[in-house]
This record gives structure tokens, sequence and C-alpha cells, in this order.
């Protein structure tokens, strides 16, 4: 391995109104390596990698690629110099194809015509590289989450980068998809690509790097060589403190006497026949691969989406929830997993995001009891150890971490009894996560509520769950109880239906 | 007549239909043309000559005998108006002296404009004099040519007619209602003294009637405080009729919408039984002032 | 903390300062300009546009938009003295059903918009369309006049010094800054104007938040339409021709964001003066008004666009 | 993907469908309407906004609007006559000074959206106003003619039975097409339109992208200008009031989504063609035009509301 930088974000400063998001943070990528970029929520991960492709404009610092020193970036800069980056934000076009979409911004062209033909081959080569079966031609909106990202990850690779930025790319996908990427990304490696990689999971930085950079609080911390490294450190290094546990232990809870959810054969939404009993007290997982249809189930039991057939009974009475509200006054909360859309009220403030399910009970004659308000945010903020100055900045401007922890606060404000976490921990870092889980312990243990979890991290399901219910193209294909648990077992089960 | 079942069909475009003065008249002659036993369509271009170059066409078409155009650009129907001629179609021209037409029913608007000065210097040479000089608003609208050429009458009219007993104070738009009395009020609150307000069409007057009501109240308006626009529409004139208000004179044609649309209809009845226009095909419209005098008359036919 | 609501002062003050200057600059052209009179004329003649802005800033907010605003005004106009001089039906009867009407209209709008899923442009640029006509077919392109002297209070009366219609105004000002700040139905109206997936999956009902938006937008249509007509003391078929877009205007230089999800009633009244001081200082100081409609534009692009641009350089 | 092009199709015939009823119900009710005579003379009518609306179907596709479409076809028809009459400039050049003029405020739209900021629906109105203006300014609100001869060809041509405008309108929309299809910047409208920010950070100039889109608008609307202006031989400073409207309007019949990122050029000649049916068929069947306004809203709400509600459906 060559000693040469091939990339060098100097001294980068950036500031926010009110936020400094990175304060004098240094990092440098050598020719051929893998360099894994770890932090906390919030620590400015990725905007830091967002100033090496001019999405964000750094407020002071230098950008060297190759020797070549940027005073500020542009998309078209870094793509000239052989940058590429996957965003932890999806960044495609719905209304346009996946081949397309492959080739945005850098279409194969004769004159001002576009090829489409050649466009489409290439990206039935390039997802095939992947292992995945995606029609070129396919629309981006009739894509899975997962397979959009699958697309992001193809686009980068296309590209034919020299330098490859990946934020969080396996976030969305599963494991078998992960997998296959890191297939490619080991290619990518022996090839020469210089890669700087971003993940909350250990076990893929440990798997893949070479060395580690940590940033706290948009301050550079240390850089580790990955196999010297040990991971309780690691994990000193980012939060500052030390963990022992990854999930804290809980008491058992469960009343077998008193179901608060039964499904019997509810279809609909993409969902067949699916029947499953929830305890009070319980945490009952939810796994699946991909385009499961677990989701929709929980869209279907918080009234978001309606079901075809079958019944629900919450807490022994037959429900019918026809919108989210009727589910939330029947103390149902979802906290859903595509947290941009369809969680965070980004324009508005913390404050206004945590109270807006009971603004209605908070209010006399329609006006807001503003003391309360503020009481129950500032209650949730302390609970919740939501990082921010104050409880009226706009939410966008908190870390993908923090946003999650306002959203839980939302559904803990509500004073919900039965709540339904669809990737509760997607996106969030370590202190965060175990944060999360107390709480989720918490919430059944001392009052009594019971969740309904969805992960795609195994290690999480296993860890979190009593009983784990596994989906399978929309059937129920297994259940498992904790002793039974395994990743082999849930993986056959998930795998089930389409071998049949 | 063309049409397979011998019925005489008209088709009738005018500037603007949602204007009082035009859905009042045209309402009129709608009685006239059913009497008649005729088929009519009457459309408004909103002062859009292009608006109205497809309606003419449309007209042609569906097979008109004849057409009237009350063109909201004279130049810019010509083209279309001779085609209609080359199918043989009859030709009206409301307005303006055009060119491919069969006849004309000329309204000379700087004229009509000099016509409402010269009834507005009636009054002015009534209540003032050069040491007490009216103070005169203009209420035109200055985005039509007729009324361009209305507002450049009035003020000629008024030159010619008065003494040098008046002063121009301020000129401002006033096409309906609402956006005159706003106006109004506003030159009354910069010239708390203004006192005439002429204008070119009824909105002019309604909307500076209004304003004065509202600043002096009913029976209150100094008898040397006055509105003198043009148009024929029911509301000035029972303004003019009630007498406290401050609507003076009205600068009318024909004399009621009915007499107008009588008028127009006999013209019609001229051009279709083939009457020869060669020797002048300009028939000019009657303008004259109504007052409190010959009022009643005309309110009988409205 | 602090420092935002410093800011947001800063920001919405930009608006008040153009004002303050526009008064300056005509007062020094035209010393009538800054007498008490004159303001309260000023601020009479724009209370319609005024009191149907309350109801056009909460369909902003939302990030849609009512076209339909100038053709309720003259359907209201028209209705109303249709039903009083026409029919007989007595005042205030005729006020109510009037009210009831636009209201309706209104719900019609958030029934295309909500239920059928037609963008706000187009469902309310129908609405106007169809209304301007039934408008002109109930008066037959006629003035309806002759209403009873009590009528006239809304549009001509005073309260000492004060004009009505200008009290009407400021009753509507509070009321839309009341209900966008303390109540429950004014925080949901940013939610949904800022995400509205999320406001659903937050207990929203998001389907009635734009009915009820665009029923108010009506309502308030509806008032402004009252207080012209009692103001032009005569109902016509063409009376608010392009009204919708001064309203538009008097809500977006108040810096209600057209994408939704921001702005804040004080803006609103200080673009509401703003139009307001144009419009009667520009005839004060008797400027042609071909030359008025391209001081408009400027202004217009001025206040808006350093506004823009200010929130463009910030996000980088 | 099959099944999703059979979808795109059957979406498309929709507003074909719709095309085919109004046209078999005008000619049951008057014969003459599916005369070719007619038929030409109906696209003919329609030349104008057809030609304006390929502009607009762009502006549309970026998720925005362009309101100053009916002042840029006034200032066109304003500014083109009086350099042909009033100054003597040769034809020629008087028309390509014309259209560099529209392109230029279709640039200064650019401008006012991409680098300041300012959001389409405000730039484009202040454009609109200011500009309205202007060309009241240039013709002294006097009508200007005495064209020669040779420039009635673009407006009063015919190539066979076929009338110059509308070959000149079915250039547009072939050229429209191509562009939106087959060109890399085309398809970047669509890229811009669905998604700004994805499609900058791959590369995307999208500042650039708004600038070629709003210029191409400026453009069209030039020509829709010359060629009404050649229609109608005079210059008027009112000339197109409102037409902005229009070409909306046919644009969104045509499915293109106001929010941006879809749409077809093919459902824009439908569009088009129903509001010219529309237009042409009411009049010859003798309708109130007051009552037109009514059908025209109803025939907007169900046309767009059918797609609408079909896609709402889906969603879910
Ligand atoms: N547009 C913005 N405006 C204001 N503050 C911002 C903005 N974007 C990011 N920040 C702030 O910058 C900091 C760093 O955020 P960033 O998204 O880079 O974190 P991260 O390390 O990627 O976190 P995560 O692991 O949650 O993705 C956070 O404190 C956040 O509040
Ligand atoms: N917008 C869409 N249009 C068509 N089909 C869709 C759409 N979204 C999802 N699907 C289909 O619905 C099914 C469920 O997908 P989804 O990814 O939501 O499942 P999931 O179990 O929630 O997976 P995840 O692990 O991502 O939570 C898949 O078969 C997918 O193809
Ligand atoms: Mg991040
Ligand atoms: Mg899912």
């Amino acid at each position: 391995m060559s000693e040469e930088y091939v990339l060098q974000l100097q001294h980068i400063r950036k500031e926010y109104p009110g936020v400094v998001a990175l304060k004098d943070v240094t990092l440098e990528l050598k020719a051929g390596e893998i360099l894994a970029l770890i932090g906390e929520n919030g620590a400015g991960k990725s905007t830091l990698i967002k100033c090496c492709s001019g999405a964000v404009i750094p407020t002071s610092g230098k950008i060297i690629v190759n020797g070549k020193e940027f005073s500020s970036m542009t998309p078209q800069l870094a793509s000239e110099n052989g940058i590429a980056i996957i965003y932890q934000e999806f960044n495609n076009v719905k209304e346009l194809s996946a081949a397309e979409n492959l080739f945005l911004g850098r279409p194969i062209r004769k004159g001002i015509v576009i090829d489409k033909k050649a466009m489409e081959e290439e990206a039935a080569k390039a997802f095939e590289q992947l292992h995945i079966k995606i029609d070129p031609k396919a629309m981006m909106k009739d894509l899975t989450v997962g397979y959009q990202q699958m697309v992001e990850i193809a686009k980068a690779i296309q590209q034919n980068a020299r330098i490859l930025v990946m934020d969080e790319p396996s976030a969305p996908l599963t494991s078998a998809e992960v997998e296959s990427m890191f297939e490619v990304v080991e290619l990518l490696r022996k090839k020469g690509v210089s890669i700087i990689y971003i993940s909350h999971r250990l076990e893929e930085i440990y798997r893949l790097s070479d060395r580690i950079v940590v940033i706290r609080d948009g301050e550079y911390v240390k850089t580790l060589i990955t196999k010297e490294s040990q991971v309780e450190e690691l994990i000193q290094l980012m939060v500052g403190r030390e963990l022992t546990e990854t999930y804290p232990p809980r008491g058992n809870c469960i009343d077998k006497n008193e179901v608060v959810l039964e499904l019997k054969n509810v279809t609909g939404n993409g969902d067949k026949n699916i029947n499953l009993k929830l305890h009070k007290g319980e945490i009952l997982g939810l796994g699946g691969l991909v385009g499961a249809g677990r989701t929709e189930l929980a869209e279907m039991i918080f009234g978001s989406v309606p079901k075809k057939s079958g019944q629900m009974f919450y807490k022994g009475k037959e429900i019918d929830p026809k919108s989210p509200r009727e589910a939330i006054d029947l103390g149902i909360a979802l906290v859903p997993e595509d947290r941009k859309r369809h969680g965070a009220m980004l324009g508005i403030s913390i404050k206004n995001n945590i109270n807006m399910p009971i603004y209605e009970r908070n209010s006399r004659f329609s006006v807001i009891d503003e003391k309360l308000e503020q009481e129950i945010a500032e209650k949730y903020q302390k609970n919740m150890a939501i990082k921010t100055p104050n409880l009226n900045q706009l939410i966008k401007n908190l870390s993908g971490g923090n946003q999650q922890k306002v959203i839980l606060g939302r559904w803990m404000a509500a004073n919900s009894e039965l709540i339904i976490f669809d990737e509760p921990t997607r996106g969030i870092d370590i202190g965060a996560k175990y944060e999360i889980y107390k709480l989720m312990n918490d919430l059944v243990e001392k009052e009594g509520k019971s969740i309904l979890m969805i992960s795609s991290e195994m290690e999480e399901l296993m860890g979190m769950s009593d009983r784990i219910l596994v989906l399978a193209e929309g059937n129920m294909t297994g259940e498992l109880n904790k002793e039974e648990f395994s990743q082999e077992t849930i993986m056959t089960y998930a795998s089930a239906a389409s071998n049949e | 007549g063309t049409r397979d079942d011998g019925t005489i069909k008209v088709g009738i475009t005018i500037q603007n239909l949602s204007n009082a003065y035009w859905a009042g008249v045209m309402g009129k002659l709608e009685q006239e043309m059913e009497a008649r036993g005729w088929e009519y369509t009457i459309v408004g271009c909103d002062n859009n000559a292009g608006t109205q170059v497809g309606q003419v066409e449309n007209f042609i078409i569906s097979g008109c005998d004849l057409i009237m155009v009350h063109p909201a650009d004279a130049q810019s129907v010509e083209g279309i108006c001779s085609e209609a001629m080359e199918a043989d179609i009859k030709v009206m021209c409301w307005d303006d002296p055009m060119e491919n037409t069969t006849a004309n029913w000329v309204l000379d608007n700087t004229e009509l404009g000099r016509e409402i000065g010269k009834t507005a210097s009636e009054f002015i040479n009534e209540h003032y004099t050069k040491d007490e000089k009216a103070q005169v608003t203009v209420i035109g609208y200055p985005s039509t040519k007729v009324l361009l050429e209305r507002a450049d009458g009035i003020k000629e009219g008024l030159e010619e007619n008065c003494e040098d007993n008046y002063e121009i104070i301020a000129e401002v738009d006033g096409l309906e209602a609402p956006e005159a009395q706003t106006n109004v009020e506003t030159v009354m609150s910069a010239h708390p003294d203004a006192n005439v307000f002429v204008g070119v069409c009824a909105g002019a007057m309604i909307g500076s009637n209004e304003a004065l009501l509202a600043e002096f109240g009913k029976g209150k308006i100094p008898e040397n405080y006055g509105v003198i626009t043009t148009d024929v529409t029911l509301q000035q004139l029972d303004s003019l009729k009630a007498g406290n208000e401050a609507v003076r004179a009205i600068v009318g044609f024909e004399g009621s919408n009915e007499d107008t649309a009588k008028a127009c209809a006999d013209m019609f009845e001229r051009i279709l039984s083939g009457d020869d226009f060669s020797s002048g095909k300009n028939i000019y419209r009657a303008i004259g002032p109504i007052t409190l005098d010959n009022v009643d008359q005309i309110l009988k036919g409205m | 903390m602090k420092e935002n609501k410093l800011g947001n002062i800063i920001k919405s003050q930009a608006i008040w300062v153009v004002f303050i200057v526009l008064c300056v600059g005509f007062t020094i052209a035209n010393p009538r300009f800054i007498t008490a009179t004159n303001l309260l004329i000023m601020l009479r003649q724009v209370a319609v546009w005024g009191i149907a802005s309350v109801g056009m800033t909460f369909v902003i907010l939302l990030g849609d938009i009512d076209l339909a605003t100038g053709s309720v005004i003259t359907f209201v106009n028209v209705l109303c003295s249709y039903l009083m001089v026409h029919m007989g039906v007595p005042m205030a009867l005729a006020i109510i059903i009037t009210l009831a009407a636009s209201t309706l209209i209104g719900i019609l709008n958030g029934f295309m918009v909500s239920t059928i899923g037609i963008p706000a442009l187009i469902a309310t640029f129908a609405t106007q369309t169809a209304f301007s006509g039934i408008a002109l077919i109930i008066c037959d392109g006629q003035p309806i006049n002759g209403f009873t002297e009590s009528f006239k209070v809304f549009g001509q009366g005073k309260v000492g010094p004060v004009p009505v219609p200008v009290i009407i105004m400021i009753i509507c000002f509070a009321l839309g800054a009341f209900i966008l700040n303390k109540t429950y139905f004014g925080r949901y109206f940013y939610a949904v104007g800022g995400n509205i997936e999320a406001a659903r999956l937050s207990g929203i009902r998001t389907g009635r938040v734009k009915y009820l938006v665009f029923a108010l937008s009506g309502f308030f249509a509806g008032l402004a339409g009252l207080v012209l007509l009692s103001r032009v003391n005569s109902g016509m078929g063409n009376a608010s021709l392009g009204y919708e877009f001064k309203v538009i205007t008097c809500v977006v230089l108040g810096g209600v964001s057209v994408s939704g999800g921001s702005g804040r009633m004080s803006g609103v009244v200080a673009g509401t003066f703003i139009i307001s001081a144009l419009n009667n200082g520009m005839v004060l100081i008797n400027l042609n008004s071909w030359v008025q409609n391209i001081v408009l534009g400027i202004v217009l692009v001025l206040a808006v666009g350093f506004d823009c641009y200010q929130k463009k350089r910030q996000a980088n």
C-alpha cells in the first residue's frame, strides 16, 4: 500500500445557524485502502463527506484530491476527479427508470441524443454484478427501498471512480444484499479503488476496513489501525464513555393472560393470512427479507392502509382503524422506517414535532395549553437525551439519530400502549442504540406496554425480542421462541416462500 | 339566407359581455331578434383581437347570414371579415368605419369624448369661474384604443367649451366600479377640493358616485360637485334620476337600451334585405346628453 | 433560541422596513400621503384584499393556492344583491346565506383537492372559471342595486374616524394570527404544509385539514365580497377580476412561502400594507398607470427576492 | 414493465378518448363541426396556445410555472410591430430581434427562479405585471398596424389547404417531443422536476437546466406571439390577457403533473386539441358564452380529476 494520499480533507469547519457541525476535522485517505469513518449520531460524518462533493460547502478548510487543491467543490468537479458518493439519503428520481437513474447526470449519448438501449444493457450488467434482479426499465418508484439502495450502489460503482464514499450503504439492506455488496467492495479494493466507508454496524467495519477514523461532536478524535483495535476501545472513543453490554437485560414481564393485539387471517396491502398474538409486556420481533411485507403489516395495524379481510383485536375488542388518528386514539403508535418522509416534519420545531399527536388532547376549545406543551417537550428531550441547543430548533437541523429520538419521544408523549417500531435503530449510533433499547425495556417492564418490532438487523432482532415471527413475501412462515433463536433458522424461514 | 331551413342566423361578437352596458344592450337585442324569428349567437372576446378573429371564423363555419363585430381592434378583424364577405356573408361593424364590411354603424369615440367634455363644460361653466376653478379628474382606462380615444376627446371637449375655469388635477384608471371608487378616494385625499369627475364608461360613474356619496352622504353632496360620463345603464339612470346623488348628466346614444337595440336590429334588417350601402356605408350613431329632463323617457326603455 | 427569535424579528421587519421606506418616499413626494385621513382611506381601500388574505394565508401555508378567491368575491356580490333586491330576503339572512355559499365553494375546492387529488392550482382555477360564469348568469350581466341603507355600514360606515371595513380587516387579521399561533389547527396547517405524509402518520386527519383550510378561504373571500358589495353599493358580475392575484401578492410579499409550511400572519399584514401604500401612493404622485405596473413588478421581485436570496444563502 | 407501458398508453388515451367523445358530441349537434374546413380552422385558432404550450410543458415538468407567457406574447406583438412600422426594421430582422427579446425575458425569469431563488409563480407573475406595462408604454395604448403583405404568411398563409400556423404548431410539438424523449437535456427536465437535489448531486447543472427551460418557454411564447401578430395583423398592448392560463390548461389537461417530473408531449397535444374543440364547438352549437365558462371548468375538473383520482387510488 502506498503512503500517498488520494484524498485529503484538511481542517474542515462547517457552521450552520446556531450549530457548528464540524470543527476543524482532518481526514486523509490512502490509495487503495478502505477507511472506516465512525462516530455517534450527529458527530458530523455525513456533513464531512458531503464536503468532498460540494453537496455541502465548508465554511473553511481545504479539499485536496490527488494533490490538487480545491477551495470549493461541485458535484461536477468531484465526478471529474474520480469521486463517487453514495449518500445516506436516497438520491434518485422516482419517475425515471432504474437504468436512467444509474446514468443520471452522465447519460450515454450520441451528440445530444441519448442511447437508451446502451444504458439499459450497461445497467443490466451492473445489476448482475451485484447479484440483484432489477429490471433496468422499471421505474424507480416501483422498486422497494432496498432495491433503490442497490441502484445507488450500482450507480457509484458504474462510474469507475477511483475514490468511493459510502455513507451507511447497508442501512436499508438485508443480510443477503449486504453480502453481495461486500463482494463488490472487495473486488473494487483489489482494483485499487480507495474507499471511505461509514456505518454504525461495527462488524462491517471490522470485516472491511484497513484503518478507522473516529470523530465525535464535530471533532477529530483518533485514527486506528483496524487490526490492532478493540471494539470496546472504539465504542469508548465514539461515545466518550464505556459501554459494557450491547443489549440491556430485562426481567420477565410478560403477562400471558392479557393479549394486547391479535390478528386473525389479516389480508391486504400485499400480506396474506397473517395471524399473530402480542401479549402485554412482550416485545415481539418481526423478521424477514426486504419486501417481506412487514412494513405493510404495520401500516394496516396503524390504520394507515386499510386491510382487505380478516380480523384485528386490540385488548380483546375487535378494531378496524380507518386512519392513523383512530389507531393513535386506541393507543397504538408507529415509529416509521423512513424517518425523513414519514416521521419527522422537517420544517417545524422539535417541540411541535413531539406534541403533534396530542395537541387536540391538550387543547381547550381548540386553544393549546402552551405551558403543558413546553413541559412535555422538555421531559422527553431529557428522557431521550436529544442533543439540541433548544426545543424551538427545527428538526431538520438535527442529525439522523437525534431526529429518530424526537420521533420516539413523540410516541412516548402520546402515551401509547402498543408501539410498533419499524427499524427503530436504523442509522443510529451505538450509544443512542443502547439508550433506545433501555427505553424499550423500560416501556415493557415498568410501564406495561407492548412492542412490535420490525428489524432487519439479525443481532438486534434476537437480542431484543421475546418471540420472533418471520414473514416472507407477505406470508407468515415461522414463529420462534427465545430458546429457538438462531440466524440460520430465521434465514430458513425468511426465504421459505421463495423456495417453494 | 344560406340556412337549410330558411331561418336567418346572426353571429355577434363584442368586446366584452361581462360589462353592464353591453350585457344590457345585448339583452334587448336578443329580444328584438327573437321577435323577428332569427337565430343568433352572442359572444364576447374580452378585448382580445386574437380571440375575436377565431370567433368570426367560427361564425363563418357555422353558416351565419350576418356577422356583427364590435371590434377589439378593427384592423385585426379586417382580414377575417373579408373572408366572410367572400363567403357571401353580410358583415356589419359596430363602432368603427371598417373596410371589409357591408355597412358600419359608427361611433366616433373621439367625438363621443368631446360630447362628454362638452356636457361637462356646461356643468362647469354653470358652477365655476376663473377665480374658482373646477378641479377635474379624468377617469379613463388606457389599455384599449376606444377608451383611450374617449379620454382624449374629453380633454379636447373641455378645452373647446370651457372658459379658463377648470384645471385637470388627476387622470386615473377606472374601468370597473371598485377600481374607479378606490382611485377617486385617493384623488380626493390628495386634492381635498377635487369636485368634477369625468369618465369614459359606466364603471367610472358608478365608482365615483359611490365615493362621493360615502364622503358627503346622500343628499348632502354640494351642488357644484358632479360626475359626468357615458354608457347607458339602469344604475346610472337611477342615480341621475334620484337627484340627490353626484350624477349630473350621462352622454347617451340612441336613447334607451331598447332604442339602441331597435336601431341595431333595423340596421340588420336593412343589410339582410340587400340594401345598397355603396354610396355611404358608414352610418353614424346619434350621440346626445341625458339629463334630468329626458331621463324618465329613457328609463322606460331599459 | 434567543438568536433564532431575533433572526425572525429581523426577517419579518425587513418587510416592515420596506413599508416604512415606501411611506417616507411617498410622503416626500406628496405630504398629504401621511395624513391620518389618507392613511385610513388607504386601509379602507385594501380591506377587501386584506380580509381575503387571511384565508389565502392558510391555503398557501398548506402549500396550495386558491385561484377561486376573485370569483368567489364576484359571486358573493351577485348572490347577496340578488337575494336582497330581487328576492326580498332580509339583509341578515341574505348575508348568512351568502357566507354559507362562499364557504361551500371552499368546501368544493377542498373536495377536489383533498378527496379527488386535483392539484389546487387546477382545481381552484376550474372553480374560478365556472363561478365567474355562474355569477354572470345570475345577474344577467347587469349590476344589481337598491340595498337598504343599513347594508352600507360594512363598507362605508365608520366607528369614530375609523372605517368599518378597516375594523373588520383588523379583526380578521387578529383572528388569523390567533388561529395560527394559539390553536391546534394552526399547528396542523404548518405540519400538513411541511410534510403531509408525516403529519398524517402523526394522527392528523390531513384530509379534514385541507377541507377546513379551503372552507376558511372561501369564508374569508365571502366576507371580503360582502365588504366590497357594501362599499360599491351594487352587485356586479365582474366585480373582482384578478383579485386572487392581488391577494396572493399580499400574502407572498408578507413572507409566506408558496411551497408551504412557513410564514406568519404579521408578515401578511405588512404585505397587505405595502400593496395598499403602493396603490394609494402611486395615484397620489400621479404615476402613469402603465408605469405603476412596472413598479409593482419590481417591488414584488425585490421584496420576495431579498428574502429568497437570504434563505438560499443560509441553506448552504 | 409491459404492464406499465400499457397503463401509460391507456392513461394517455383517456385524454384522447375525451377528445373523441367531444368531437362526436359536437358533430351530432352540428354536422359542420367535423368538416375538414372546420377542423383546420379549429387547429388554426389554437395554434398560438399550442406553440406556447411546448415551452410551458418544459416549465411545468420542472415543477415550476410560467405566468409571464401571456405578457410575453403581448410584448412580442407590440415590439415587433413597433420595429417594423415605426422604425422601419426589415421583417426578418424584426422577427429575430423579437424572438431574442422574448428569450431574454425567459432568461430573466430563469435568473430570478434559479439564481435568486424566487418561486416561479411569483417571479413570473412579477414579469407578467411589469411587461404588460412595458408593452403598453411602447405602443402608447394604440394598435400598431400596416405590416408588409409577406408578414401575413405566418398567421394567415396556407400550404395547400393547411394553414401555416397549424404547420408551425405541429413542428413545435414534434420538436418538443424530440427534446423530451431523445435528447439528454430533455431527460434532465424529468430528473430536475422529479428530484432536484438528486439531479444536482449527480452532476446535473440544475441551475443551467432551469435557465434553459425558462429561456425555451420565453422563446416559444415569442414564436406564438409572432403567429398571433401575423394572424390579427395589428400589434396591441393587451393582445393576450390571461393567455398563460389557457396555455397552462392545455398542458395540464394533457396530463403533465404540476408538481413536476411526469408528463408527455403527446398528452399536451391532446389537451390542446380538447381546448380547441371546446372553443370551436361551443360556438357552433350556440352556447351562451357565460355557460361556456361553466362547461370549461367542468371539463377541466373531470379530465384532470379522473387522472388524479386514478393515481391516488393506485398509490394506495
Ligand atoms: N442543514 C443543516 N442545518 C443545521 N444543522 C445541520 C444541518 N445538517 C446537519 N446539521 C448538524 O450537523 C451535525 C452533524 O450532522 P451529520 O448528519 O453530519 O451527522 P452524522 O454523523 O452523519 O449522523 P448520523 O449517524 O445520525 O447520520 C448535527 O449536529 C446536525 O444537527
Ligand atoms: N411503491 C410500490 N409499488 C409497488 N410495489 C411495492 C411498492 N412498495 C413496495 N412494494 C412491494 O411490496 C412488498 C413489500 O415491500 P417492503 O420493502 O415495504 O417490505 P418490508 O417487509 O417492510 O421490508 P423492509 O425490510 O424494507 O422493511 C414488496 O413485494 C414490494 O415489491
Ligand atoms: Mg449521517
Ligand atoms: Mg419495511
